[in-house]
């Protein structure tokens, strides 16, 4: 692992809880000991969304548009699913204007890593409300309170069909880092709700809030071991994951590797996929196309 | 030699069987074909017709009148009746059948047909009456008395012959031809494998072609090895053929069918360069929640370095213009087939049109290099699929490839060597390994940074401004300098690409025809029609309009006495785009906006008038 | 209420379930007595979307954009609350790309009805997967199974924060025009979940399929009396909606009318909203405008 | 007189107050100001600055040089020691600090600033010397014992008067004017409710006053009833005045302080015309859950009868294309309010540019009416978001309304009188109650049909080509009929809409001056100062671009020596686009895309070379 030429200046604000994530993640990836050149953050837009830019490790980064990185994350990952794909992105970008891909990605089940910054404000454009803030709440750079509801991230990515449903504080980065390895490891698409405080705009859920309310579950056995149990254990994570107010539980809330991936499945489809990496492939050589079209045009023939 | 046919039906009513059959028998026996399916927004019940122009030469473009009309339902007749200038082919027991007791044609058109019909009446005898008063040879069929005679025979209820009306309506009109009836059999037991059905067929054709006698003396020709394919498999085929590994799509008319092409062929054999084995590579095809996902998810698949693209038509390419602009901020080569439908909004989205131009090449907020590029037939949009790739690995850039829906659902008969592309040579642009300290966006004099592949090295993007690194960068100066780095890339694509690859030239006259797009096979056509007429004028067809072929364009119009557009769209676009580029005005106009294709007698007659009465503007209005 | 001139000819397939909701959407309107004129069917982009062009009744309809209805119907409502406004849409425009606005709008709960023709394929572009067919399935005009999870409209929407979840059958008219009466009744956003066979491009879940299968549930009461119920009757409606197999129940999931709607909130902000309809203000009056910008500028003076 | 002053630092560090308080005393004073907000995208710690025009008489532009530069951190004097002319204030404590070290510096511009620097050195004491060796007036203060002497006074600690800096840079420059000392301490205890921090700011102002003498010997002069205020609000507070009662966005700069300004002023007054009773009304606001949603939703208001509108900037814009398409093909009136940023992509997304024209020019696919209008001061974004609303509804179809961020974040003082919209009718066009047989889309000589309420009568309405009731209708005379009906509302509104009121035309000569939005105020600026050099030129300024007033600008442009193109773009969109539509070419072009708004100096320089020199394109780099 070498360093980079100079890293970025990191331009977050001081006492953001995005620091806590970005080490974390950083920890998760070097322990996990995973081949750098192969690691790939994709992000949204919004403070998170810069996260790729201060990595200090040498890994790839592609900062995308808002509310679209899951998208762009798939592409990459079944283009060459030999990259370990990460994708960061504010609760805005994920839950607000991401949330046809939130959902329909579940539905997927790549294998990839989701991690939400979930502060509920829009940082990056001064502080509105963003969906996982409660309704009736009013942080400071609202000029009147809240009036939606909120989203239940965790709820939601569990019907969605996420198969790896997990909860972390950034503050507690060391929790936070093993349950980032877990969803790295994990096979199939991963989801992890971070409680991100925002000191700037979100002067309710600071982390003097958070922390006289986390707490880890231990109670909950959120692991899938055959078939039959998943509709119980999506129902136990999701009724669990309305815990909220004076008690707010972090951990696991529902694993289950039973679920093909979405590239078994297609797999499933194009046996050839299963040891084929298309991005390996050499389509072009020495100015010829290596792809051959005669059986395709024989059915044409008249 | 030239031959127009056409059936019509219901949607789902197995005309599509009906006329594919016909053309295979056709092809077959030597024909070249150039057919087009016009159908409703519409699963079951709605009007669909198919024209086919048939000639022993190959023939790009539809006929306004046709010679035979074979019809087995009313409505066809209905709408078609005064476009027939041969055979007419109907359904004897509908012939009391009055316009306003098929509701299936909307009320606008009733009026409209029954005005046409006039004193006639408002039957479908009224109607056959019409055709028979201006020379047309009427030929009623007793279809019931065939179904019925072929449910006897076979010992079936009548309920599951219903069907054989429509090959039996190909086989009348087939009969006309004076072709050998086993070609006709040999079709029909090849379209159906199960065996009631290809008997039942084969019974009914045989009655049907009784009613008839030859009329115009075809004789079989002989065939080279020729296909017969639609601009979306000629599309597909040409993006596998460049080595498409990822395809994204959100099920849209007219380019979906592409998409289900290269998911039913996902797995592509290739040659492995080193040793020479043949293997079979996957393809992967997704359908995604919408177009959103559809573009940004190619994009992203491009980064890993394989050829990715998706396909789409207006609406669904209204959504993917911010991912575009992000692809061409961040230099991604990404192909994107746009298939033109009838705009604007949902529009007519199942009919043809050019009118979605000028978005193509304004697409996404701000300034950077794009690549647009049309094709004018099938042949055209299969190596431009494969151009399209070159030049967006070339460019790193997007790329938008225009095929109308009036060339997506046209199909045509294509001598094989056609399709030889042995000559394009792939061009993959400048790729790197990366390496320790890689610099993705290097500044370059012509604008190409060398690329390297996600994975590969460690690299960034970003859709803010960036440096040469990759990373956020507001600084002025490094602004001014990457921005103008991208908008180079359009500049070195304009001095490398020959302008003759970008606009071709048929003919040479005074008087040009400005085209793009499907009129293109039109205006050939109607060429040809005038040069008996002892008429010559010069097509200029636009191929690229991305980087715009400036100086050729200005060369071949300058002086000109008349530059004639030729457009499927309200407000001619290709000329305002020649004009924007060149202050070169068209002088006349000769426009449609109703969804259907331009036909080779509309460019004739337009050409004739605009020639001898200088006509400033011709309305076009040609298909039912 | 007067007959249109010429009814338009409805050109959904013979057999199609389309119909049955058609029908039973007409009943509950003229069984509710509502004024017809301010009666909005928003509809979105597929067979689905074509159902405003072929009601019967002289109510109004807006045939939007593919995935969009949602967006439409919430302008229209709250531009206008006098309205009584209908959205219905297809599986894939609701919960494909129409996904981000189906969970968004739970946050609202603006009154309106939401009905989902759930026939799992898009039907006008020729039979594609829907999101609701079940991954591994190959109606006849796909090429290939399916390789995508389904999701659960009833699950989804109760995440969402829909206040009134139900699922009708198409065929059965009585019963799916009773819930669309309580549907259009219910205070808040009310979502339906109707199973719609598509005889021509789903011939997996036919009638037969279904008629086999359905029940209705007589055992679960959805109504939520005090707010401390609301987590459990969620998560209960959530449990049971996964019930899909042998037996597949029809009714009311979840109902809450103790969340308030979205326009009571804007009113919270905004007391004048109570009384007034922003559509019915008279904003010019003979060529002069009647807001008055005066303070808005006394408040800029220098 | 004219004085230019500028302040930077970190954004979050309250340099935002300091400059407003600053612009407030100076407006106080009788002076006109114009000043505009450059920083990044970012919260807290990157660099922000104000550039302020300071004039006895209204002016609409910014400099490049400044008399006055003000500052208390590091970067700021770096960013800015060039640009100085008159006076330079530093922190005295940071003399030593090394450009390298302030990490907040882009590495690109390090580079630059430490070229810049040369044989200086590479600290701030090095910036000093150079600006103090080309003339300017150092002036250091020593704000680390301003801070202890006011916490010291206050007993209070160190941490609690930090901020005491800014306003101490505020005052140190308020002390070279020669104005009177209770102006800035009025406006002090003004913006300050909190008693602590409005003494601490006293006397940390007072302490700053004392390192400096008067040098600019201002006076306060008369003041008429003025306003101070920014593009964004000004937008706002027309469309209220127009009758907004529909409002939506999603957050993104520059464009959702427009709607958030609205959401505070949500209740508006109106007065019932029949009884002259003032109430209360409500805006409706929206934030959505992204632009699809905030377009559409905007749409669906309108067909209520409501005036409705949305604000965003290019990456929502460009997610709003299919919804406005829509707008087109239903007719519905509804504004887009288009926040101009850098673009392509995420871009530079709080900086300006005017590269978005030709994407709103030719948003959605498929051809539809639309209205396109373009700010280019103050006074100009008020009335034309009113004007919008009349465009929308008298012409039934979106209307978009640009203004760059040049604008929107700009600030500028504007005598009430220059506000007042009394001559502006409402138009709310052709409304009717409906009825029984209402045909929502009746086809009519001007293309506009009359239009009732959703909720008044029944009607449909459908992004499919429809009939006049608003049903689907694929039929093709019907679908010819239509198009050109909706078309034809363009025809009507150029004929309607005089072009003297959609192009400005300043002054006059042979050599003009061709610009659009925001560079308005800096060529007017420079127009003067060129005067005084016996340099005349003329000014035609596109205010609205569809319908293009051709004839107009045709005659204006026809036979100019020099027709010089100023715009914030690389391709010279406006350019290209008069070239479109009269043929005719700018000969020169002044073009800037570094993000940064164009200065009036450059535009006077620029002008200079090119009458001089005939250059043919100049491109301009100012700004940090
Ligand atoms: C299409 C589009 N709309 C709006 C924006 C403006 N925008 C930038 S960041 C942001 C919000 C970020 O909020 P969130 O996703 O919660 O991330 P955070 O900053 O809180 O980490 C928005 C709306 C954009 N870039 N693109
Ligand atoms: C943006 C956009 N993408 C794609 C389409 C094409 N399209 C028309 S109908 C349809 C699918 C309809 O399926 P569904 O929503 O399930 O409705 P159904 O026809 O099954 O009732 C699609 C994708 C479109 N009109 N707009
Ligand atoms: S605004 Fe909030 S989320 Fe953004 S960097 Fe600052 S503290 Fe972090
Ligand atoms: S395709 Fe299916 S959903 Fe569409 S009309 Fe036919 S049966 Fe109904
Ligand atoms: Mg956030
Ligand atoms: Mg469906």
């Amino acid at each position: 692992m070498q360093a980079l030429r100079k890293p970025e200046w990191n331009d977050w604000c001081p006492g953001c809880g995005d620091f806590g994530i970005l080490s974390a993640e950083e920890m998760a990836i070097k322990e996990l000991g995973l081949d750098l050149k192969k690691v790939v953050l994709v992000s949204g837009i919004g403070c998170s969304g810069k996260i790729p830019h201060f990595m200090r490790l040498p890994v790839s980064g592609v900062h995308t548009l808002h509310g679209r990185a899951l998208a762009f994350a798939t592409g990459v990952k079944l283009a060459n699913p030999e990259l370990e794909v990460i994708v960061n992105g504010g609760d805005g970008d994920q839950l607000g204007i991401g949330a046809g891909h939130f959902v329909n990605a579940g539905r997927r089940n790549t294998d990839i890593t989701v991690i939400l910054h979930d502060n509920m404000v829009y940082g990056l454009t001064k502080g509105q409300a963003a969906p996982t803030l409660k309704r009736g709440e009013k942080p400071k750079s609202l000029p009147r309170p809240n009036i939606n509801d909120a989203i239940n991230p965790i709820a939601m990515a569990i019907a969605a069909g996420y198969t790896f449903v997990a909860r972390g504080y950034s503050y507690d980065v060391k929790f936070l880092k093993d349950i980032i390895k877990a969803a790295i490891k994990h096979k199939g698409s991963a989801f992890l709700d971070v409680l991100q405080p925002c000191p700037t705009y979100n002067d309710i859920n600071t982390k003097e809030w958070y922390e006289k309310r986390i707490y880890k579950m231990t109670d909950l056995d959120p692991v899938v071991k055959e078939p039959g149990e998943t509709v119980e254990k999506m129902t136990k994570g999701i009724a669990r994951s309305y815990e909220w107010g004076d008690r707010i539980p972090l951990g696991i809330f529902y694993q289950n590797e039973l679920v093909p991936t979405y590239e078994e499945r297609i797999a499933s489809n194009a046996p050839s996929y299963k040891n084929t990496v298309p991005a390996n492939e050499k389509i072009v050589h020495e100015g010829k196309f290596t792809t051959l079209i005669d059986d395709l045009i024989n059915e044409k023939v008249v | 030699m030239i031959l127009t046919w056409m059936i019509g039906g219901a949607q789902g009513s197995g005309v599509d069987t009906a006329a594919n059959l016909f053309g295979n028998t056709l092809g077959k026996a030597g024909y070249y074909l150039f057919g087009n399916r016009e159908y409703y927004s519409n699963i079951k019940g709605r009007h669909s017709y198919f024209n086919l122009t048939i000639s022993d030469k190959p023939k790009h473009s539809l006929s306004e009148k046709v010679d035979i009309l074979t019809t087995f339902d009313a409505e066809t007749v209905f709408q078609h009746f005064h476009e027939v200038k041969g055979h007419l082919i109907y359904n004897k027991g509908l012939e009391n059948t009055k316009i306003d007791t098929v509701q299936s044609i909307e009320p606008e058109l009733v009026e409209e047909i029954s005005r046409r019909l006039g004193s006639y009446g408002n039957t479908i005898s009224a109607a056959v009456k019409f055709a028979a008063e201006k020379g047309v040879q009427v030929i009623p069929i007793d279809y019931d008395q065939i179904a019925r005679d072929v449910a006897f025979q076979l010992k079936v209820a009548l309920s599951v012959v219903e069907r054989v009306k429509n090959i039996a309506a190909v086989a009348a009109s087939y009969g006309l031809l004076g072709l050998k009836e086993e070609y006709l059999m040999q079709s029909i037991s090849r379209s159906f494998r199960n065996e009631l059905y290809s008997k039942m067929n084969t019974i009914g054709a045989k009655m049907a072609m009784s009613y008839v006698k030859p009329a115009y003396d075809m004789k079989e020709l002989p065939v080279d090895k020729r296909v017969q394919i639609d601009g979306n498999t000629a599309s597909a085929m040409g993006k596998i053929a460049a080595g498409l590994r990822f395809q994204t799509y959100y099920p849209i008319t007219p380019a979906s069918d592409e998409s289900t092409y290269i998911e039913a062929h996902q797995e592509v054999l290739t040659i492995d360069p080193d040793t020479g084995d043949k293997k079979r590579s996957p393809i992967v095809v997704v359908q995604t929640e919408d177009e959103l996902a559809a573009v940004n998810m190619a994009i992203g698949a491009a980064l890993t370095g394989v050829r990715a693209a998706t396909a789409t038509s207006g609406p669904g390419f209204s959504l993917m213009a911010e991912g575009i602009g992000w692809a061409g901020m961040d230099e991604v080569p990404v192909v994107i087939t746009y298939y033109i439908r009838g705009a604007p909004s949902t529009g007519l989205p199942t009919r043809s049109g050019q009118s979605d131009l000028k978005f193509a090449l304004n697409v996404g907020h701000g300034e950077f290099p794009r690549i647009v590029i049309a094709s004018g037939d099938h042949v055209e949009v299969f190596k431009d699929a494969i151009w399209a790739f070159n030049l967006a690995e070339r460019y790193q850039t997007p790329v938008i490839h225009l095929i109308e829906k009036g060339l997506a659902n046209a199909y045509t008969t294509v001598d094989v060597k056609e399709l030889d592309y042995s000559h394009i040579p792939g061009d993959r642009g400048k790729i790197v390994e990366g390496g320790e300290n890689y610099l993705r966006f290097k500044l370059a004099e012509d604008g190409i940074s060398p690329r390297a592949f996600l994975g590969r090295a460690h690299m960034y993007y970003t859709g803010d401004e960036h440096n040469e690194e990759g990373h956020i960068s507001e600084a002025s100066s490094n602004r001014i300098a990457m921005y103008a780095k991208r908008m180079k890339k359009l500049e070195t694509a304009d001095a490398e690409i020959p302008e003759t690859q970008r606009v071709s030239v048929f003919g040479d006259s005074e008087n040009v025809i400005l085209t793009w797009g499907s009129p293109k096979g039109a205006v050939l056509d109607a060429m040809e029609m005038l040069e008996k007429d002892g008429i010559r004028v010069q097509l200029v067809q636009l191929r690229m309009f991305s980087p715009f072929p400036t100086r050729y364009v200005t060369k071949l119009l300058s002086g000109k006495s008349k530059i004639i557009n030729i457009e499927n769209s309200y407000t001619g676009q290709a000329a305002s785009v020649v004009k924007e580029h060149t202050g070169i005005e068209a002088t006349n106009h000769v426009l449609k906006w109703n969804g259907r294709p331009i036909t080779r007698d509309e460019v004739y007659r337009s050409i004739k008038l605009i020639l001898e009465r200088n006509e400033k503007k011709v309305i076009l209005d040609a298909g039912a």
